[in-house]
């Protein structure tokens, strides 16, 4: 019945590196990778490599006691560094928990990184030095502050983009399809970066998007182009490709980008109990990694010297971050009470005053001053 | 039966006059006042925009945004979709590019879709942030009954805003604190939830250019000395004709505006009551956990000694905010208020 | 570029009833309107009719002050009729406020369609009486009670169907949206009824959804159908095979019903503010009513017995509705406080017994009893 | 530095037992007593479905649903999509149709998504509809501080629901009242908010089958004559131990466990605040418009003439819920607990 529309999910994803590490021609992308040399290769391995060696680090941090929770990026690199590093510094990221090493490319800080998750603070960094507002942790909910943002930008007249990072089961929560109308109302230009790990914490993608995910948004007027996640050449091609389109005034677009959370949903998570025995096993072939390893070596380019520096800076890297958590201090008790506020107010002064006080009561030398 | 619409409670700017700058003391609706403070806001800082559901080519189903889209244009005067989450979501995002938004909620009972946003969001991001992110977003919300409307364009929601730490929230009752109060919530660099009492829209009064009082404080609006009686919003006016009802009897009422609802101004609260030893509060919205029952704890807190008598409520009651055949035995009018008043002397039969 | 993925609208609707009454033939549809006889669309044409007079009176009664408000259906006659005319009993609807000839199809009194905009009640029936929920005021939130009174009626294993009425403009709610996810993800026998009458108070569609209405279900897993909404034939025929993939497990359909709101909002609205002078003269001659006589006519099935039966009814219809109207009773005061609950309440008896003492201390007799 | 992590607060199901039936008193976790309530509601009533992210398959984050999918299926057991109002939503339409739906919401802090269908369809179907239409619906939601957790993880939002007419709030300290609460929520003819405790999700106490008592009931949890201290959920804990060391200083608290947050059972709280004359009360939501405020201009109220002393509260600030780091300066403790109670004394430093 030709007059019923369904929806239809290209099968395929774009791609410019297939697993085994071969460099795929495309049309439509090479343009947008053109001028990425060997070196520029090597920089993007060695991001991986030292984004997943935080990651690593941050989960034995945790298992060792010293972070509350950590929410492993293992098998996204490729998602995160290849869309991360086609941003420019005026553009701004409205993230999720999961993007850390979306904020490692904007130059936050390994020990930043970590002061939510060993609970030293709400927010790591501040987000104007690094064009990266903190991560929102209620699903869905930053990708209205990036279409609001992107909205400003256009105001503006500036060509910044806002990019909206979200996950598979964000696309259910009503504040994404509403992102969705007004930037199409809107023209905004933001580019919403869905990282469909397949998973949402025990809920398989399937279960959220009978029909696919990239399929969605052109139902709102916005374009869409559905990315392997996991080659990191042609995730940068697209976020190129679609920062292009909203800094030239053509508005959002909507990128899936197909990868695998190859870890557990958090440190407190048990993926054993729902994931297929195989399922792993079946994407560990498809690492984004590895894949960029083989082209790199098979272009001659993956050296000793590469190799060696990049441990390096892996394991530099890696001290730095346990060093720095470990050294986070803990917060003074009166900073439970400041900035609710920018101004002053009666009520919370008050409150404050009178804990002050209370803690004083226990300080035979009568310390705390409120 | 006289309803007051969304058409005939029009702000009345639908003649075509132009919105007049305000530069000395006029006679304005409240309404009016509100698009003369918008309006004021808008000239003096680029940054401020308003975003909403027909508030650009219509004005607002109250027309309080009459004229203005046709002056500031289409990046300033944002006639939104359909979507009360995302109205305060990209509110966020504008706010952290470093606009001022104003958003409107077109009726009381349609801010819940957007609670999340404020709560969770709008509410929290200067502490989350440490500081360095400011959310001086005003969000504006007609509210209160006795208009005769249909279910969910009369509610009094202010108390689940009075509970969220990091908003500030107003609530105005005559044109004068419309004006200055609008420009005040929008030039703060918190968030504010400014109510406007919509049943008291056409009402007129003198408005001057001032800012007013800060927008912390409370207003004594009548002296007395046998009891306080706080309101606000469209009860204000209800609780200062029931004070001259009850000077009749010989009974000295002072009045208080709250204004302020968050926080509330206490000093003020705290004076009137060691004077006066007897408080009635009064609100539409519910009794149970609205903002009486907070007042009322932490004026006991504070003036223990000076109580007379128990405080007093008087109140909506805790229903869903009935039929319109029905608001008027919801909703605290002048006889409840003055039962409150004999039942806080004692005097309850 | 290919892989780019944009909306696209179907330009057309599907029409069985062109505006000027000739009947265009439609392999799709015509087998779901096999079965109409002359008899048939008469009936549909006397629904038609009286509903517009059921609008007409009540809109006056309005403006004589004996009705609070009321949202004129004008214009929207065959998309609500079509479309309520295809249920049965067992169906359920979840519909919003201007739906009153839906209302009128599911058996509900005139009256009591009227004691909401009197304002003597919050609800004018009884859902369970007439297969049909009290109308939704909070835009969208209807569409995700209808599907879940769907997805209960799967686990029940019984053949109904709910079907959700909205407008164009709830499709900006996230509610929409997630009722379509919840739809997808559970096949839920529900059919989405969107009647797009081009503007949402005073915001044109186009602000809603610039790429079109019917193009966004598809993207959710759903099939999506755009019918000629003036046109009662195609809707009852679309509506009967939406309801019949619902039925027959084939899960969800979306209908965008394209139509026009030819009256103000409400009667509290003032459209010459926001709508463009011409814009109701051309809907004027895609008139519903019209185009059905038209067809009638050139069956020779207009006769002076329908047009008079017709007149007869919409006559006693319009008087019972006003004699309704003028008769219903106010509220007794306590019932303010009745029905909060299903069971007792200690907080609100209390209440409710204060509040009876209070109202009993202006009697001088005595009177109310708590 | 320990945190209760979701995957370490498992109830602990995770072993792969089947659920045991109830037939008589068993030590179970507050998790596996609310596990045991669940499946034999389960199997009572087929009309009874659960609906939430993550609570099939995986159990629920805390595996409070955990082995239900199992026994009861995928139409009885829905793991949802991550959309909560659509969890309300679509529970309103299963309620329609004759279900007894209960949601779980995973968090406390991600409620507010669903806030909308709660307050303006959950609450008041059965108000706008005359009776005609009830909502038996439960939403279950873990609540509180204390586990170390992350931003939106620790809150407690239940005066949201208390000032929402409609709704009935419970919130349970203790394995056995978890049984038995859940099982009345869920066979209420009206909605219930149901919070849990989530810091003690892994405390071990008797359980025996009987529904213990009624829905509306506050508990006297140790009887004392100088102070009522009141508290509900996590905090009940806190407050026996209170008592506990005021009594080696020769105070007598009462301790209540308020156990319905609505409607307050004020018969129980009255009867021991007239003896008393004393009231302290405690919780870790916000101090301005939490339940506190409310219950003390109550009781306030009534009991005017026996009060010693203005009744004092110990709550959380009126902050956004702080990093972990800093929740042990927020959370009511012993000490702080300890300090109302002088206070209310006039002990005060
Ligand atoms: C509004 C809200 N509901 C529920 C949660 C609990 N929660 C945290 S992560 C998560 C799954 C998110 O899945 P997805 O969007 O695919 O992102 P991923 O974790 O896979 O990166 C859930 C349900 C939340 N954080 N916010
Ligand atoms: C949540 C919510 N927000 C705002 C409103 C106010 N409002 C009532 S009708 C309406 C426009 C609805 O347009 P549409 O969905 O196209 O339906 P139509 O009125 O055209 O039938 C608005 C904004 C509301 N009722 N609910
Ligand atoms: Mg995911
Ligand atoms: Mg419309």
């Amino acid at each position: 019945m030709h007059t019923v529309h369904t929806g239809e999910t290209p099968a395929v994803s774009l791609q410019l590196l297939s697993p085994d590490g071969m460099r795929m021609r495309s049309a439509e992308l090479d343009p947008w990778v053109a001028d990425i040399e060997a070196e520029d290769l090597a920089a993007l391995y060695r991001d991986m490599v030292v984004v997943r060696r935080i990651d690593a680090e941050a989960t034995a941090l945790q298992r060792q006691g010293e972070l509350g929770l950590w929410p492993p990026l293992l098998g996204q690199e490729a998602a995160q560094i290849g869309s991360a590093r086609a941003l420019r510094t005026d553009d701004f990221v409205f993230s999720s928990y999961r993007e850390n090493a979306v904020a490692y490319c904007r130059g936050v800080s390994p020990t930043d990184i970590l002061r939510v998750w060993r609970g030293t603070a709400q927010s790591g960094w501040d987000p104007y030095s690094h064009g990266m507002a903190t991560p929102s942790i209620i699903i869905g909910a930053q990708t209205l502050h990036a279409t609001g943002w992107a909205m400003g930008a256009r105001f503006d007249g500036a060509d910044s983009a806002a990019v909206a990072y979200f996950g598979d089961g964000a696309t259910s929560e009503g504040d994404v399809s509403e992102a969705l109308v007004f930037a199409a109302s809107f023209q905004a230009p933001v580019v919403f970066f869905c990282q469909n790990n397949q998973w949402a914490i025990s809920e398989p993608v399937g279960l959220q998007a009978p029909a696919g995910i990239a399929g969605r948004a052109p139902g709102f007027g916005i374009p869409s182009l559905r990315v392997d996640g996991n080659d990191v050449l042609a995730v940068l091609a697209v976020t190129r490709l679609a920062l292009h389109r909203a800094r030239t005034g053509g508005g959002p677009t909507f990128i899936e980008a197909v990868t695998y959370r190859m870890g557990p949903h958090t440190t407190a998570d048990d993926p054993t109990r729902y994931r297929p025995a195989n399922e792993l096993e079946e994407w560990a072939e498809k690492d984004p990694i590895l894949r960029l390893r083989r082209l790199l070596d098979s272009l001659g380019l993956f050296t000793p010297e590469l190799e060696a520096e990049t441990q390096t800076l892996a394991d530099s890297t890696a001290a730095e971050l346990r060093a720095g958590c470990i050294g986070l201090p803990d917060p003074e008790p009166l900073t439970v009470l400041a900035n609710v506020y920018a101004t002053p107010h009666a009520g919370l002064d008050r409150q404050r005053a009178e804990y002050a006080a209370y803690l004083a009561s226990f300080d035979p030398t009568g310390g705390t001053d409120a | 039966m006289t309803m007051i619409t969304e058409q005939n409670s029009s702000a009345g700017a639908a003649n075509g006059q132009a919105p007049v700058p305000l530069t000395e003391t006029k006679t304005l609706t409240l309404a009016k006042a509100i698009n003369a403070g918008l309006r004021r806001a808008m000239l003096d800082d680029p940054k401020v925009v308003l975003l909403g559901e027909d508030i650009g080519t219509l004005g607002g189903v109250f027309r309080v945004t009459s004229d203005l889209l046709a002056e500031f244009g289409p990046n300033r005067v944002i006639d939104t979709p359909l979507a009360e989450s995302a109205i305060i979501g990209t509110a966020v995002g504008l706010a952290y590019r470093g606009y001022r938004p104003v958003c409107e909620i077109q009726f009381d009972g349609f801010i819940f879709p957007g609670f999340d946003q404020i709560v969770s969001q709008v509410a929290r991001f200067h502490y989350r942030t440490q500081g360095a992110v400011r959310m001086p977003i005003t969000i504006r919300v007609p509210f209160g009954g006795g208009i005769g409307a249909a279910e969910h364009h009369s509610e009094s929601p202010e108390a689940y805003f009075t509970h969220t730490s990091g908003l500030r929230v107003v609530a105005v009752s005559n044109p004068q604190d419309a004006y200055g109060l609008i420009r005040q919530a929008i030039a703060s660099d918190d968030p504010v939830l400014y109510f406007e009492p919509k049943r008291r829209y056409h009402v007129a009064g003198p408005v001057s250019p001032e800012l007013g009082a800060p927008l912390e404080s409370a207003r004594v609006v009548a002296a007395g000395t046998d009891v306080t009686l706080l309101a606000y919003g469209a009860l204000v006016s209800t609780a200062t004709d029931a004070a001259l009802a009850a000077a009749d009897e010989g009974v000295s009422i002072e009045v208080i505006d709250l204004r302020s609802l968050s926080p509330v101004d206490y000093d003020t609260v705290e004076a009137s009551v060691r004077k006066t030893g007897r408080l009635v509060v009064t609100h539409e919205a519910a009794r149970s956990g609205g903002l009486g029952g907070e007042i009322i704890a932490e004026i006991t807190e504070r003036c223990f000694d000076h109580l007379e008598a128990a405080p007093v409520r008087v109140t909506g009651f805790d229903i869903p905010y009935p039929p319109a055949k029905l608001e008027s035995h919801h909703l605290p009018d002048l006889d409840r208020m003055l039962d409150g008043v004999d039942r806080v002397l004692g005097r309850r039969r």
